[in-house]
């Protein structure tokens, strides 16, 4: 009725609005990016190649590829570029930059998507929990859990468990993924969906069993700081006055908890989710380290090692626009579940 | 008559006691940024709207208002810590308005104010001691931290607080809000400040502490020959406290003049309505006659053209306004009143309200059934529960549906009436020269 | 128009809807037990308005709470609560949340938090219906809700707006819509209007006032307000640390109040009236350790050498009227003839 | 007649005093345990007979005799020895020192560059602090480990790989964050009557952010600082896993991990497990302390009717409604704009 048309319109509004604020941040980090990477180390020719190559082949290398334009031409041909999906050429790679995160990103997403489930699994289960049931010894065991687990480096974990599941138990590989002969039709470059499309039933358990282990190591330290935050979040919701007015009206104890305590506790969880993907990333390179995962993290580690800068810097800038991506989806998500935050 | 400018106006009386401070129709609007595409335009609270007051040396002069009617603005305003957007604040003939924040700075010695909410107007990390001491520092008004000290426990006693040594090193968290009120005093007249503007500083209290507090404020008033700017949305103290007092709504004076003979013989009705609305502590006039305005106090970001009172009043009539959305409103209403049926019968007869076109002069029903519409606008819109009806001077049945228009209704300006400024059409239709007009303000209707 | 769930004729028997025998509610401090209410007897008879006034921290809200059962966890109550003859002190959690919103309603200070951000209007009276009545169908609710709202003048064009759409006034309404829809016994308003402006006050007060004469409910009016009490209440009971120190009608409280308490605490009250202040000196006792004998002794201006000694209870002062007062013969305990 | 810095000083530790029991035995615990480390770091040449980069040991004759290459933990070596004849526990312990300085050194970097500008953004708002919520935003959005590990890599073409520069690649990560806390916590300090009231007694501006606006925020930088602290101990051993911490053979528990990893395979546990021991050890105490210090300064967490002395004073429930303490470290209590301090998990 009245208040249907005007409610659509602004959360149009907000939508757009956040869109609109998304862009200089964006341009922010871009920026950064270039300025870490390609203003600071001077001369990427010089600095990745100068030990193999001679001055003349580092002067015309670095001509043909524009390092000797004036940095803000290179500056708007970097921006140009990322504007048109072109992520630069690495100097230690034959493929272009997109190239290797096409090769690459499947494997990573498919890591931290297993991952995320297992941390919103462990995290918001535990964390509701521990925080309807505060001060109990399930509240302290879930604390515990909480906080040991986020102090646990993932490497350490992922080396304590192949130590345990594949070299004692061997019930998992120590790591990689599954090889080209067992893998399914490459259809979107994620094993396990790929072989649930195929209904490749061996190729999906063939995925299954390599991911098991990298993506719960990295899941569960995820999952421990999801559990402080659910706890918080919930504690908090418990105590809020609707609550107490629900109760106050005779709402059954169960749609108190889940009708209005989950689901406020959880708004900014969902934020928060967000932003943990960032560290979802970050955990992941090590993961990959771990694990010989072949994923974006093994690559820019790699490019790293060659000290190879436009290399780096494209696989970063990726990172910068999948981070920036996530955060925007995160907000348009809070905007539709959150009636207030629509203005 | 039609409006003049409120300084040559003639209730501006320039008595025995000079004015201490002329407010001259003062502005001040916070401009509203409504998302990043839309930033600013002409949109903003207008907290405060043109008002124009003095306040004499020695006198307690009242701001009634509800939430939202800007009295705490106004009162922000003429200490300047929030900037007027227009007008003049006249202090002892030295307007405020244009000085910088560090030309202001010395005056704040003279200029203070009292809040409501003594637990939040302490600093938690200052000791009692150090709070009301620090104007002192401020201001260099101590050539010693002894001396400081010796005029703190002074000023401790003078408000009350005894043993003052004993306050002296406590922080605000260890005394109760009756004490901390008393500290809030203490730390604003430390300076002997002239002019006091005290917001709501009994509000947060108890009835019983209430009571003492301003005992209090009233002994210091006349013992340190102080001038009140007392801003409250309590009309029973404004009535014991105030010498004189101003009705604020919506960031304008809809009345304002002598206390007793405002009270006992309100002209405006918002005023009317406020003192109705008054619970009396006295059983045998619970059943006393009660006028009660419609609804709450709208956002100051869209208020109401015309009387800005108008939707609410019980008494409004053609010229008050009415505009568009007064026509929904009154139909929202009505609906809540009327049985099932007749709301299913109207709601078929004007379509949904949110698919209705509104502005402040007509508003369109497209989805409307035309011809049974406009008999019923034109016989039987008397029904609904405002006013609203008399203004329309035109139904138009056309094929995109039913057209309402709506006749000029001019913002009121302030007139004298029994003796004082009202703002109100009942006492004979005015014009304010920079008011909210809907449709062209001449024209409006005389008389009711 | 009536919000009426199902055509429930109430119970035209004379018997109170509300009695409360001997109500204590206290609190564990670090320093010892609190009882914020102690020893309270109270009864509300259908239609009946009882107004519960006093100075902050007299024990009215934990009162008002105790009359719920809703108090924070750790808090313990003793005595009797019986709600149209049946006990809520001690039943199990199940009963009780059965009886609340059913047969007894809360009113909150506060209105602007008190709705869940995240929900539509209707659906809180979807929700708060279907789970007393869970054969009443969605449609029927949102019937009822559109019903409710519509008597406390919220138009049905906006049942499906989020609480953050409404103005204070209106969440008021809306809360009462809510606890009003399943045409509750008793409603316990606790300081209802506080938080609003004096018309709005004014307004709500009449909404509460209708549905006690209309609907025959009865009504706890909790405030600090005496002008409130005496515009809306039939009775008064003026509490003071923890006790009731005097009953009765309104009208005969306000003409002629016994207690002394109750004298200064009209007196100290601004109307519009008043030309000199008057205060009660002195603070409300820390109820951890409260005073000996009468609890208002150390403020009293008619204070006597036994007060101190002797607790006074409640004693007949006049038609319906008692006060806990020594001045009064009765009040230290012994057996008068009537 | 108490001095004033007593006096001052009795103020600062009362919230501790009239805290929880839980948040006063998390913080007491936690702070022991790191004082452990600090003390063990510090003082371990005096009481242990071995270095962490010492793979031989000088015999009186003056020959060398080198240390057993993966002994399995025993009397001599308490935790084993790794593949280089290191002796485990020793190398865990100069760790430990590294560790606390790098995190120690970082974590001041970040609070010194990051309180001041969210103070002044907060207070000051307008363009300035548009923009520079919007780079710190930028920053804080971007995964933390990778800016590390970017800005390592970045200094290790100019500097030699040590503390300094460990240091400044951890910090660097933390600079968002306690620009975000302070900043929100100013914009709500700001809000508060008494901010005006100094106003209105005529104060200047750096008299009331200094008096008025920092005394009130500078109390969630402790919190802060732990978290952080602990957050870093983990950002360190990353960096330091990768190979982008200090040089090596400097004992350094990442790195000392990822020199372990080989040894899994051959069923050698005790060089890879003890260096995780320890950083689980450390980086738990500083989470204790930070947690505990959020219980204390938080009220907002406790619960209603838990902590009598509230009740106390409120006991009628007209009070019931909270102190208007902001809460900087809870998520949701901002203007919408995202997450608090806890919502970033401080991880790496």
């Amino acid at each position: 009725m009245s208040g249907g048309g005007s409610s659509g319109g602004s959360l149009r509004r907000y939508l757009l609005t956040r869109v609109a604020l998304t862009l200089p941040m964006l341009l922010i980090l871009l920026t950064l990016v270039f300025l870490l990477l390609r203003v600071a180390p001077g001369d990427p020719i010089r600095a990745t190649l100068g030990d193999r190559l001679s001055t003349e082949e580092i002067e015309a290398r670095s001509e043909a590829l524009g390092f000797n334009d004036p940095i803000l031409v290179q500056y708007g041909r970097y921006l140009g570029g990322v504007l048109t999906g072109d992520l630069g050429n690495p100097l230690t790679d034959r493929r272009t930059t997109l190239g290797v995160i096409a090769d690459t990103f499947p494997a990573t997403l498919e890591l931290t998507l297993f991952a995320m489930m297992v941390a919103i699994g462990v995290g918001v289960l535990v964390g509701a929990v521990s925080g309807r049931l505060r001060d109990t010894p399930f509240d302290v065991g879930g604390r515990l859990f909480g906080v040991l687990i986020y102090a646990a480096p993932i490497f350490w974990l992922g080396v304590l468990a192949q130590l345990v599941f594949s070299l004692r138990l061997g019930w998992f590989p120590t790591g990689s993924r599954m090889t080209g002969f067992d893998a399914p039709r490459d259809i979107t470059g994620l094993y396990v969906l790929d072989s649930i499309l195929t209904l490749d039933g061996s190729a999906l358990l063939a995925s299954l069993h390599h991911l098991v282990l990298p993506g719960t190591t990295l899941g569960l330290v995820i999952g421990g700081i999801f559990v402080r935050l659910v706890r918080v979040n919930m504690l908090q919701t418990l105590r809020s006055d609707y609550v107490e007015a629900a109760h106050a009206r005779g709402i059954g104890e169960r749609s108190v908890l889940f009708r209005h305590a989950f689901k406020n506790a959880l708004v900014p969880v969902v934020t928060i989710i967000g932003l943990q993907f960032a560290l979802l990333l970050g955990g992941a390179i090590l993961t990959e380290r771990v694990f010989s995962w072949p994923g974006m993290g093994t690559a820019i580690l790699r490019f790293l090692e060659a000290r190879d800068y436009v290399g780096v810097q494209g696989i970063v800038t990726f990172f910068a626009l999948v981070v920036v991506i996530v955060s925007l989806l995160i907000d348009l998500v809070n905007g539709l579940v959150d009636p207030r935050i629509r203005y | 008559m039609t409006g003049s400018r409120p300084a040559s106006a003639p209730w501006s009386d320039a008595g025995s006691n000079g004015p201490l401070l002329e407010v001259r129709d003062l502005h001040t609007h916070f401009p509203v940024r409504t998302g990043l595409f839309r930033r600013g335009g002409d949109l903003a609270v207008r907290a405060v709207d043109g008002v124009s007051f003095e306040v004499r040396a020695g006198e307690v002069f009242g701001l009634v208002g509800e939430s939202g009617s800007g009295k705490t603005t106004l009162g922000r305003s003429i200490l300047k810590l929030v900037q007027p957007t227009s007008g003049s604040i006249l202090y002892r003939g030295r307007d405020l308005v244009p000085l910088s924040e560090r030309d202001m700075r010395p005056l704040r010695r003279e200029l203070a104010l009292i809040f409501q909410d003594p637990n939040a107007s302490l600093n938690p990390a200052m000791t009692v001691g150090q709070g009301v001491g620090h104007p002192l520092r401020i201001h260099g008004l101590a050539s010693s931290r002894a001396e400081a000290r010796d005029q703190v426990v002074a000023m401790l006693q003078r408000v009350g607080l005894e043993p003052a040594e004993a306050f002296l090193d406590k922080y605000p968290e260890d005394v109760s809000g009756g004490q901390k009120q008393r500290v809030v005093i203490a730390r604003a007249l430390i300076t002997h400040p002239r002019f006091v503007v005290a917001d709501e500083p009994v509000a947060a209290l108890d009835m019983s502490v209430r009571a003492r507090v301003l005992e209090l404020m009233l002994e210091l008033q006349r013992d340190l020959e102080l001038t009140y700017l007392f801003i409250t949305h309590d009309l029973a103290t404004a009535r014991f406290l105030c010498d004189r007092i101003g009705i604020l709504y919506l960031g304008n004076f809809v009345e304002w003049g002598e206390t007793d003979r405002l009270f006992d013989d309100p002209q405006h009705p918002y005023t009317r309505a406020l003192l109705d609305a008054i619970p009396l502590p006295d059983p045998s006039r619970r059943d006393r006659d009660k006028q009660l305005p419609r609804g709450e106090i709208p956002d100051a970001l869209a208020p109401p053209l015309g009387c800005r009172f108008h939707p609410r009043c019980p008494a409004a009539f053609a010229p008050c306004g009415w505009e568009g959305r007064d026509l929904i409103e009154a139909l929202e209403s009505r609906w809540t009143e009327v049985d099932e049926d007749t709301f299913e019968r109207e709601l078929g007869l004007v379509g949904q309200l949110g698919d209705a076109e509104v502005t402040a002069t007509e508003v369109r029903f497209p989805s409307a059934s035309g011809v049974e519409l406009a008999r019923w606008l034109r016989h039987e819109a008397d029904q609904l529960p405002s006013a609203v009806a008399t203004a329309i001077t035109d139904v138009e049945v056309g094929a995109h549906g039913v057209t309402v228009r709506f006749g000029p209704g001019p913002e009121p300006a302030l007139q004298v009436v029994a003796g004082r400024p009202v703002a109100c059409h009942l006492h004979g239709v005015t014009v304010r020269p920079d008011g909210d007009h809907v449709g062209d303000p001449t024209a409006a209707p005389r008389g009711p | 128009m009536s919000a009426a769930a199902a055509p429930s004729p109430r119970t035209s028997s004379a018997g109170p809807v509300l009695s409360v025998r001997g109500l204590k509610v206290g609190y564990r401090t670090t320093r010892g037990p609190l009882w914020a209410v102690d020893g309270i007897d109270l009864e509300v008879a259908p239609g009946e308005s009882v107004g519960l006034v006093g100075e902050s921290g007299c024990g009215k809200s934990s009162l008002g709470r105790g009359l719920v059962q809703l108090l924070p966890p750790g808090a313990g109550v003793r005595g009797s609560v019986r709600l149209a003859d049946e006990e809520l002190v001690g039943t199990s959690s199940g009963s009780l949340r059965r009886r609340r919103g059913e047969d007894i309603a809360l009113v909150f200070q506060e209105p602007m938090t008190r709705l869940d951000p995240l929900m539509k209007v209707s659906t809180h009276f979807v929700q708060t219906i279907r789970a007393h009545r869970p054969d009443v169908s969605k449609d029927e609710a949102r019937h009822l809700a559109r019903a409710a709202l519509a008597q406390m003048g919220i138009p049905p064009t906006r049942v499906d707006d989020y609480p953050h759409e409404f103005s204070g006034g209106m969440r008021q309404r809306i809360m009462i819509a809510l606890a009003i829809v399943l045409q509750p016994q008793l409603i316990v308003a606790d300081e209802p209007t506080t938080a609003l402006d004096v018309i709005v006050e004014s307004q709500i007060l009449d909404i509460l006032d209708r549905l006690r004469r209309d609907e025959r409910v009865g009504l706890v009016l909790i405030t600090h307000n005496l002008g409130i009490v005496a515009e809306t209440c039939d009775r008064v009971a003026v509490m003071y640390a923890g006790r009731i120190v005097e009953i009765g009608p309104v009208e005969h409280i306000f003409s002629d109040p016994k207690h002394p308490y109750t004298q200064g605490l009209l007196a100290s009250t601004i109307s519009l009236e008043t030309t000199e202040l008057h205060t009660i000196d002195g603070y409300p006792p820390d109820l951890v350790s409260p005073p000996t004998g009468c609890r208002f002794a150390p403020r009293c201006p008619a204070v006597m050498d036994h007060c101190t000694r002797v607790d006074p209870t409640l004693t007949t002062v006049g038609p319906l009227q008692e006060a806990a007062c020594l001045l009064y013969p009765g009040a230290d305990g012994a057996a008068v003839t009537p | 007649m108490p001095s004033p810095l007593r006096l001052r000083l009795q103020h600062a530790v009362r919230p501790f005093r009239s805290a929880s029991r839980t948040a006063r035995v998390l913080v007491t615990v936690g702070l022991l345990i790191t004082i452990v480390f600090g003390v063990a770091a510090f003082l371990a040449p005096t009481f242990y007979r071995y270095d962490g980069e010492q793979y031989r040991v000088e015999q009186p004759d003056g020959s060398f005799e080198q240390l057993p290459r993966l002994a399995p933990p025993s009397a001599e070596h308490p935790l084993g020895t790794t593949r280089d004849r290191y002796d485990v526990l020793a190398r865990i312990i100069d760790g430990g020192r590294l560790a606390l300085a790098v995190v120690l050194f970082s974590t001041l970097i970040a609070m010194l560059i990051g309180v001041p500008l969210g103070l002044l953004s907060g207070y000051r708002g307008g363009k300035l602090d548009r923009v520079l919520v919007t780079v710190m935003d930028a920053v804080y959005v971007f995964p933390p480990l990778l800016l590390a590990i970017i800005v390592a890599f970045l200094l290790q073409a100019y500097f030699a790989p040590g503390v300094p520069s460990a240091a400044a690649a951890v910090g660097v990560v933390y600079i968002p964050q306690y620009f975000r806390v302070v900043r929100n916590h100013t914009l709500s300090v700001k809000q508060e009557p008494y901010v005006e009231a100094a106003r209105s007694l005529g104060a200047k501006e750096r008299t009331v952010i200094s008096r008025y606006v920092l005394f009130n925020v500078i109390q969630s930088v402790p919190v802060i600082f732990t978290l952080n602290a602990a957050d870093a101990v983990l950002t360190l051993a990353s960096l330091g896993f990768l190979g982008y911490g200090v040089q090596p053979p400097t004992p350094e528990w990442g790195y000392d991990i990822s020199q372990a990893i080989i040894d899994i395979t051959s069923g050698v546990w005790w060089t890879a497990l003890w260096p995780g021991v320890a950083i689980v050890t450390l980086v738990t105490a500083l989470t204790l302390v930070g947690e505990g210090l959020n219980d204390v300064i938080n009220p907002l967490l406790r619960a209603r009717g838990a902590a009598g002395a509230k009740l106390d004073a409120a006991a009628d429930g007209e009070d019931l409604g909270e102190p208007a303490n902001v809460d900087p470290l809870s998520p949701g209590t901002e203007d919408g704009s995202g997450p608090g301090l806890a919502g970033r998990g401080f991880r790496s």
